[in-house]
């Protein structure tokens, strides 16, 4: 069924009677060729492109709840380029052309909504190293613009520049970055993949896989034995939990971010803005609410929460530069569980077992990434080959000592 | 949250820094044949368990002691606390 | 006739407001009366005002719902100019005198806005309807519908202007603390508190006693709002109790840790000077007994969102707190026994009252009427109920005029925090509500989903709904938590009646009947979503937003999920349970940031001589939290170029003076200190000499280049690390891991000395003509040669520590003193200098000298570069273990085509090179792929009269003479440069030794 | 004898709000002993002669002219009069040996002592320790806007002493008086 103001208008009309499920609420089938873990972002997004790039069928999304009840259901919803390393930009920059025709390609409106991020810059050592990366940036193929503080402030009137211990200094911007509405990204790929035969399978969580003589063969699940020609993991935060039914450990460490909304307010924050002198960033959904965030509480967890030292980290650098959001009120928060890679960067990638197939190590940039890492994820699990864009992403860098690290912290996760 | 020091009691998490997993403290032998492989898994690869951790902490803002703390990261609830130059002693690292 | 209640036409007797004060305030401008001990949402109903606000979506007219804080509806803009509070609930606000208040959201006037045409359109407007329009064309997302949306959306606004109250943060320890002050709090908090222990009895309300102020009954035949008031007292009377009203518990952390929220001064019209509009506390307790009581839950019907229109207990409260009546006449709509409790209630204040209840058999009333079997069926009335439309046991249909309706559909348990450690409530089929998890093995917290470690659960909040139980439920909860023994406490005596309910939760009909007021999400909207498949509790909330409002749904959560178990044919737990998320009600930011804003962000360090420094009129740089001086302007200089020029030029010519404090400083001592060195630093240290300084490079265990510096060794057994001013403490963390984790049994000890030392570099070819002044020993250069080190005198005897090291290239010294000392030492080595003409240089010139030099600092040591991109592999002693040695080995930092550290230099010597710009081949395409590098510093150089750069080059050792391309797209620079060695001046090192 | 002039971190003269006044103590000579591995003992007997005993952990021992207190396994603090002591990490260090490492701590922190009957409101407002639950010698680590200090419960009621980074001076005497006029 296609979408589009007149059948909204036609529906209205005839008491909406016509509309019919999103997605099909599939039951396993015995075997597939393809079956993706994890019916978040990534992994519904990889079997849409699946099915519409690479011409594959026999497809299931497997996932242990409800699908889009992860990180694409829980995070602070910016979509962004601004990349340093050749590892990520040309990945990331795919990424967000492809955001930049969802919604056609969908049929579902996400509101893609590229109103901007800006970075701000505190210090010349900063400035040096933005510099270098807005040149890395636009090498690539992506737009970059450094602002001075002149022209920032013509956009963000409120900024404290008067009385700010750290003084802004400029900021690089990127214009075509902005925002998405984060739930209907995870409901558009899976409708999209469902009109095109993807079985969606909820409540369905993988229990263990069948290796036979270093092949996998398919999944157990709690709905019964699943065979499959290949099988994709994408479960993010989970992926050391998923991953060690296959006996294999990752470079990877669990940890909870935690997000944060505001009350509905009336527009005050035209684009996406982080503070370069302390862990805040923010930006302003459609519907008034402050969305933003900061640092990892730093220690490893499956909790889902945080604790209080981080809010009050994050909202001390919200003050530090907005002093006029005291009196605005923060409404909820919510911790969701990061799959921290040792040097910062994802991974997609075959495993050393043939047939199984890895996605994951997104820290807490994955949602931006979620076209492209469908599509790059469909690539390799189609084709056996990566996708030009993610060749760097592979498990065997860490042991030849070609790490992606854009932040230069080392093997430590929570640095990251 | 809150980490029973052994020797200081209670003490809020906020004045200790954390680095990982305790098994940091079996720093490979470098002389041995597989070294690279060992350092390589030693320094990269992670159990990252959901349920009971052992894991470092430094009390950063307190006695400058690194601890080693068993906290379970599905509740965050901790079982153990111990000084990580006893673990370290007892997992046979000297000098 | 009391004061100003001329105009409050529907003040009744009696209630807790003192009539005695009459307080004036505005709402939209107009001014009203009311008085101490109201809120503003009851001083606006007393005056017959009930329309407060408009909804989010359709722009409804709405009041108040409830008379708490799970308000979704009566929210206003509190206060004017800085102090514009949006979003403000009037039912929780404390009226003070000169109170001001505007309704919001709304296009035009509250009675009359503009976008109230929403509501026309509302069968276009249904749950989603966003996600599939818009869509067309393309571009009109962001230029047309997105911008309109916004507009439209949003409750109240900012004032745009810093916030001018101040907030504050503090810390509190106790042995219980018990969150809510009605009859089980109270009675919780007086169990624990004559036992002795440290108790905290926090209630968000600025009265204590919860319902007990709000309903008639009585606690051993007195009043049960007097016996609050009287427990209250015996509490305050108590050295060992912490009375915290006006305090909102936010949220449950980890391991008895607490947020709550104090508001101090927002019953003021400002606060006192230097005094706190809140506090946000971090509240420690061994345990908590959680009495937060209960929420009432409306039933959904046609229309149920008019102004009057609101929870039975809500009139309730009106009537018995405030002494107000919503209307003269009112209609109870109820399923259960409690909606009678308000019609007895409102009919003894003289409220005519009708009582509507679903149930066939209901209890009688002998002065008002009861319709059993009876529904309300729709309402009327444009800004505020007029009418209400009941269908009769009989089929028949009945109007009735009436301004209030009170609602009743039972009680949900406020269980809001029981939920923040992911708890998951019960379902309990008596109360058809939810209640805590307080099975056994959900405490300690050992499982995800289990209560918070050391919560106890008392009162409504637990279920036990008669004042009798939670009386007794407080008291037992305080006992198990504590754990005490002997006697147990007397209970007093209350009512003791049970729950009879017929759970209902929406009337059938045409017409839409509201769930979420706040987000106009209606029984409709339910509907769609399932027959769209977004079933799931966690689907249905996102896919309507039920439940997302600034209320997180506290009074519809319950509603819809009755409705999708309805149509999905399941029962209520199965379809989901109602979650919560901290914090309890929405908390400001500026209390959670407090004092942390403005110059207080982070703190400042301040260098020993800085205020020598401002004498000289430096200017000054952050770094880290450090400031330091930047450049010292003089008279005649235009730009900072002119004072970093001079300054270079006078050091390398003559000499120059530097604050080097900052850079940290580790004092590493034991008898295996050189050893414990060897294995920190990539080269080696075990064979370094007493009397000499070596520069040291530390790598990550990843084979990384961590941190640079010198170690100085002063004795067998002391040595004196230095560090890079940024990477002070990271480094010392690292070397107490390697000390306490890897190398326990050696002996060696470490104490960070930053601060205790002011150091200064003495630079420049008069360095030692200077420091021979003030140095008593002899520092000649036979003496004291290049990178000797020593403990020294000076100024007559003044216990000092000198070092010939040098940053700049210079011969060069760095002399330390005791900080107390700095101010007085950097003086006298000015006046020492006078005759060389000695200049202050600050981090600039440092810069650019060490640029010159070709030394690396932060922006080349930037976590992913090793020894060998930096020119240094022969460091890396392969002859002994050392962190990050054999990580240092791998291919893909060994590959010989990667970036190695070389001098750039312009072919065009008026040449600006600027940092982070990228390198290209001379010819062909500039593009990411032909990549051959980046400018990793750069700045002009007076000594040689062009720019020149450090930079990070493929395979750069092999191309010195090469020219390449520089670009900078990003700042329009494309210009042709030299690559060179990136050791600019005086490669040879002579005037180091000189 | 050397001819220059020490100068406090601050300077400023006491200052009293409400109740409460906040002090600069620069009259205090500290320096830190770190016992050597295998001769805790040695150290411990050498701080009984010096102290009258050995600060246990979390306490420190109120004694003259020469204090002490506990910083860390195997290590503690030395405070004495600076007039008297001014090189006490030589004096420690001849007294010590090879027993232990001395660092000299005097120019490393600002000594702030504040006294008052508020002052455990005061404190409330500063750091995360149980003010109240504190008895005469307890010492704790802790953090004061953002700044690891010592805070030692003092012998009378009303005064706890401050150790807090010198070259922070300025940033924790803000703090100390922001926080008493927020509870004046």
């Amino acid at each position: 069924m296609r979408y589009s103001g007149f059948r909204v208008l036609k529906e209205a009309l005839t008491g909406h009677k016509g509309w019919r499920p999103a997605w099909r609420d599939a039951a396993p089938r015995p075997a597939y060729d393809i079956v993706i873990i994890g019916g978040g972002g990534h992994g519904l997004a990889t079997a849409h492109y699946l099915a519409r790039e690479f011409g594959q069928s026999r497809i299931a999304v497997l996932e242990k709840g409800w699908i889009g009840g992860g990180n694409v259901g829980r995070n602070t919803t910016i979509i962004r380029s601004n990349y340093l390393l050749d590892g990520n930009e040309p990945f990331y920059e795919f990424s967000l052309k492809l955001w930049e025709g969802l919604e056609q390609v969908l049929n579902y409106n996400a509101m893609v909504s590229q109103r901007g991020i800006l970075n701000l810059i505190h210090s010349d050592g900063q400035r040096d190293a933005f510099t270098r990366r807005g040149n890395a940036m636009i090498l690539n193929g992506a737009d970059a613009d450094m602002l001075s503080l002149a022209e920032i402030k013509k956009r963000y009137p409120f900024l404290n520049t008067a009385d700010a211990r750290f003084p802004i200094k400029g900021g690089l911007a990127q214009h075509r970055g902005g925002t998405v509405r984060h739930d209907a990204v995870a409901w558009g790929y899976a409708r999209s993949a469902d009109s095109r035969g993807v079985d969606i399978i909820q409540n369905c969580k993988v229990t263990g896989f069948r290796i036979e003589n270093g092949v996998c063969k398919g999944v157990e699940t709690t709905r019964g034995y699943i065979a499959a020609t290949k099988v994709g993991c994408a479960v993010a935060g989970h992926s050391s939990r998923l991953m060690s039914l296959a006996n294999m450990r990752l470079p990877i460490e669990s940890h909870v971010l935690q997000a944060f909304v505001s009350e509905g307010l009336k527009p005050v924050l035209p684009g996406v803005i982080t503070f370069g002198a302390g862990h805040f960033y923010c930006s302003q959904s459609d519907k008034g609410g402050l969305v933003f965030g900061g640092d990892i509480d730093g220690y490893n967890s499956y909790a889902q929460r945080g604790n209080l030292p981080v809010v009050e980290d994050v909202c001390e650098g919200a003050m530090a530069i907005f002093p006029m959001l005291g009196r605005a009120r923060l409404l909820r928060m919510w911790g969701g569980i990061m799959d921290m890679s040792m040097d910062g960067s994802p991974i997609i990638d075959r495993t050393h077992i043939d047939g199984l197939y890895f996605n994951g190590g997104w820290c807490y940039g994955g949602f931006k990434a979620t076209p492209a890492s469908g599509f790059a994820f469909a690539h390799l699990l189609a084709t056996d080959s990566p996708h030009p864009t993610a060749s760097a992403y592979r498990f065997d860098r860490f042991r030849k000592g070609r790490m992606i690290d854009e932040k230069g912290m080392g093997n430590q996760p929570n640095l990251h | 949250m809150i980490i029973d020091h052994p020797l200081l009691g209670p003490r809020d998490s906020s004045e200790f820094t954390y680095m990982g997993d305790a098994a940091l403290i079996d720093r490979p032998d470098p002389e041995a044949e597989d070294a690279a492989q060992a350092f390589y898994e030693y320094a990269y690869l992670r159990d990252n368990p959901a349920g009971w951790h052992r894991e470092l902490w430094f009390h950063e803002a307190g006695d400058r002691s690194w601890l080693v703390v068993t906290r379970n990261t599905l509740t965050h609830e901790i079982s153990k606390v111990e000084l990580a130059r006893d673990v370290a002693r007892s997992r046979g690292r000297s000098r | 006739m009391s004061v100003g209640s001329r105009t409050q036409k529907n003040r009744l007797s009696g209630g807790q407001i003192d009539r005695d004060t009459a307080l004036t305030f505005t709402f939209d401008g107009k001014r009203y009366c009311g008085h101490g001990g109201d809120t503003l949402a009851s001083a606006l109903l007393a005056n017959g005002v009930r329309l407060m606000g408009r909804s989010f979506k359709y722009h409804r007219p709405r009041g108040p719902l409830s008379a708490g804080s799970e308000e979704p509806n009566a929210l206003v803009q509190l206060r004017s100019g800085a102090r514009q509070e949006p979003n403000t609930r009037a039912t929780t606000a404390e009226l003070f005198d000169g109170l001001q208040a505007r309704s919001q959201n709304r296009l035009g006037s509250l009675s009359c806005d503009l976008l109230a045409v929403n509501d026309r359109l509302s069968t276009f407007l249904t749950a989603g309807f966003y996600y599939k329009t818009f869509m067309w064309p393309k571009a009109f997302w962001e230029r047309v519908y997105e911008p309109v949306i916004r507009r439209a959306a949003g409750l109240g606004s900012l004032s745009l202007s810093e916030d001018p109250d101040v907030y504050d943060k503090g810390f509190l320890h106790c042995d219980l603390l018990v969150i809510g002050a009605g009859p089980a709090g109270l009675m919780a908090a007086l169990t624990a508190a004559r036992s002795g222990a440290n108790v905290i009895l926090a209630d968000e309300d600025f009265r204590m006693g919860g319902r007990l102020n709000a309903e008639t009954l009585t606690i051993d035949d007195s009043p049960g709002a007097d016996w609050a008031a009287a427990t209250v007292a015996e509490l305050a009377a108590m050295p060992n109790v912490r009375l915290m009203p006006r305090t909102t518990v936010i949220g449950a952390f980890d391991h008895g840790i607490y947020g709550a929220v104090e508001r101090v001064s927002d019953h003021l019209t400002v606060p006192h000077p230097d005094k706190p509009r809140q506090i946000l506390w971090r509240i420690y307790t061994q345990r908590t007994v959680l009495a937060a009581g209960a929420i009432e839950r409306p039933i959904a019907f046609p229309n149920n969102d008019r102004p009057g229109i609101m929870t039975a207990s809500a009139l309730r409260t009106y009537a018995n707190r405030y002494g107000v009546a919503v209307d003269r006449r009112a209609v109870v709509f109820t399923n259960n026994d409690d909606g009678h409790r308000t019609a007895t209630d409102l009919h003894a204040k003289g409220i005519t009252v009708t009582v509507v209840d679903v149930r066939p058999e209901t209890p009688r009333a002998l002065d008002y009427e009861v319709l059993a079997g009876a529904q309300v069926t729709d309402t009327m009335g444009r800004l505020g109920l007029t009418f209400a439309k009941l269908r009769l046991a009989d089929g028949s249909d009945r109007i009735i005029e009436c301004g209030a309706l009170g609602v009743s559909g039972g009680w949900n348990p406020n269980l809001h925090l029981t939920c923040h450690h992911r708890g998951r409530p019960q379902w309990n089929a008596r109360l058809a509500a939810f209640v805590p998890d307080i099975r056994p093995d959900s405490r300690p917290d050992s499982r995800p989903g289990g209560l918070p470690e050391g919560m106890f659960v008392a009162g409504a909040a637990n279920g036990d709904f008669s004042t009798a139980a939670a009386l007794e439920g407080g008291a037992r909860a305080a006992w198990a938590a504590l754990d005490l023994g002997g006697a147990r406490p007397e209970i007093p005596q209350a009512e003791d009646r049970p729950v009879n309910l017929l759970p209902f939760w929406h009337v059938k009909g045409p017409g839409r009947a509201w769930l979420d007021q706040q987000n106009d999400v209606t029984v409709k909207d339910v509907t769609l979503s399932h027959q769209e498949g977004f079933t799931s509790v966690e689907h249905l909330k996102r896919y309507t937003t039920l439940g997302m409002a600034t209320d997180q749904g506290k009074t519809a959560n319950l509603g819809g999920l009755a409705i999708m178990a309805e149509l999905a044919g399941k029962s209520i737990p199965e379809v989901g349970t109602t979650m919560f998320r901290p914090p309890y009600t929405p908390v400001a930011i500026g209390a959670l940031g407090g004092r942390h804003r403005g110059q207080q962000f982070h703190p400042k360090r301040l260098t020993p001589s800085h205020a020598w420094a401002e004498e000289q009129g430096a200017v000054f740089v952050e770094v880290g939290n450090w400031l330091r001086a930047q450049w010292f302007p003089r008279v005649g200089e235009t730009t900072w170029r002119d004072s970093v020029d001079r300054e270079v030029l006078a050091t390398r010519g003559s000499v120059g003076v530097c604050d080097v404090t900052t850079l940290g400083k580790v004092d590493v001592q034991g008898a295996d200190a050189a050893e414990f060195l060897n294995r920190i630093y990539c080269n080696g240290f075990a064979k370094l000499p007493v009397g000499r300084t070596r520069y040291g490079l530390m790598l990550r265990e990843d084979g990384i280049a961590l941190d640079d510096g010198t170690a100085a060794r002063l004795a067998e057994d002391h040595f004196v690390v230095t560090t890079t001013t940024a990477n002070a403490l990271p480094v010392y963390r690292h070397m107490e891991f390697v000390r306490q984790c890897l190398l326990p049994d050696m002996d060696v000890q470490l104490i960070s000395t930053t601060e205790a030392w002011a150091q200064f570099a003495v630079a420049g070819p008069k360095a030692r003509r200077v420091l021979e002044k003030i140095v008593d020993q002899d520092i000649s250069n036979a003496a004291f040669p290049f990178m000797a080190c020593a403990n020294v005198t000076v100024c007559g005897g003044l216990r000092a520590r000198l070092f010939r090291i040098s940053f700049s290239g210079e011969l060069a010294y760095e002399i330390a003193v005791p900080t107390a000392y700095g101010d007085a030492l950097i003086r006298r080595i000015m006046e020492a200098g006078a005759e060389f003409a000695i200049t202050p240089y600050g981090t600039e010139a440092l810069g650019v000298m060490r640029i010159e030099k070709g030394h690396a600092a932060g922006n080349e040591l930037n976590g992913t570069t090793t020894a060998l991109t930096l020119g240094m592999e022969r460091m890396v002693s392969t002859k002994k273990d050392s962190i990050g040695a054999v990580l240092s080995r791998r291919e893909g930092l060994n590959d010989p085509d990667g970036l190695r550290q070389v001098g750039i230099r312009p072919l065009d010597p008026s040449a600006h090179l600027p940092a982070g710009a990228h390198l290209m081949a001379r010819t062909g395409p500039v593009d990411a792929a032909h990549d051959q590098g980046y400018v990793t510093s750069a700045c002009y150089s007076p000594t040689l009269g062009h720019h020149i750069a450090l930079a990070f080059l493929k395979n750069g050792t092999n191309r010195l003479g090469e020219t390449l391309r520089l670009v900078s797209p990003l700042t329009g620079v494309d210009l042709a440069v030299e690559v060179c060695s990136p050791h600019f001046v005086d490669p040879e090192g002579d005037r180091l030794r000189a | 004898m050397h001819d220059l002039t020490p100068t406090p971190a601050l300077g400023y003269e006491a200052q009293t709000i409400g109740t409460v006044t906040i002090t600069e103590n620069s009259g205090v000579a500290l320096a830190s002993v770190a016992a050597r591995t295998g001769h805790s003992d040695t150290c411990t007997a050498e701080l009984t002669s010096l102290l009258g005993a050995a600060p246990r952990v979390g306490r420190a021992v109120l004694h003259d002219p020469e204090a002490g207190f506990w910083m860390g396994p195997d290590q503690w603090m030395i405070g004495a009069p600076m007039a008297t002591h001014e090189d006490l990490a030589d004096q420690l260090k001849a007294r010590f040996g090879t027993a232990a490492s001395i660092t000299e701590q005097s120019g490393a922190w600002v000594v702030f002592d504040v006294t008052g009957d508020a002052m455990p409101d005061m404190c409330e407002l500063l750091c995360n320790v149980a003010i109240r639950r504190m008895t005469a010698g307890d010492v704790q680590r802790t953090v004061i806007h953002q700044l690891g200090c010592f805070v030692i419960r003092r012998a009378s009621d009303d005064h706890i002493r401050i150790l807090g980074p010198r070259a922070s001076a300025g940033t924790l005497h803000h703090a100390l008086i922001t926080a008493a006029k927020s509870i004046a």
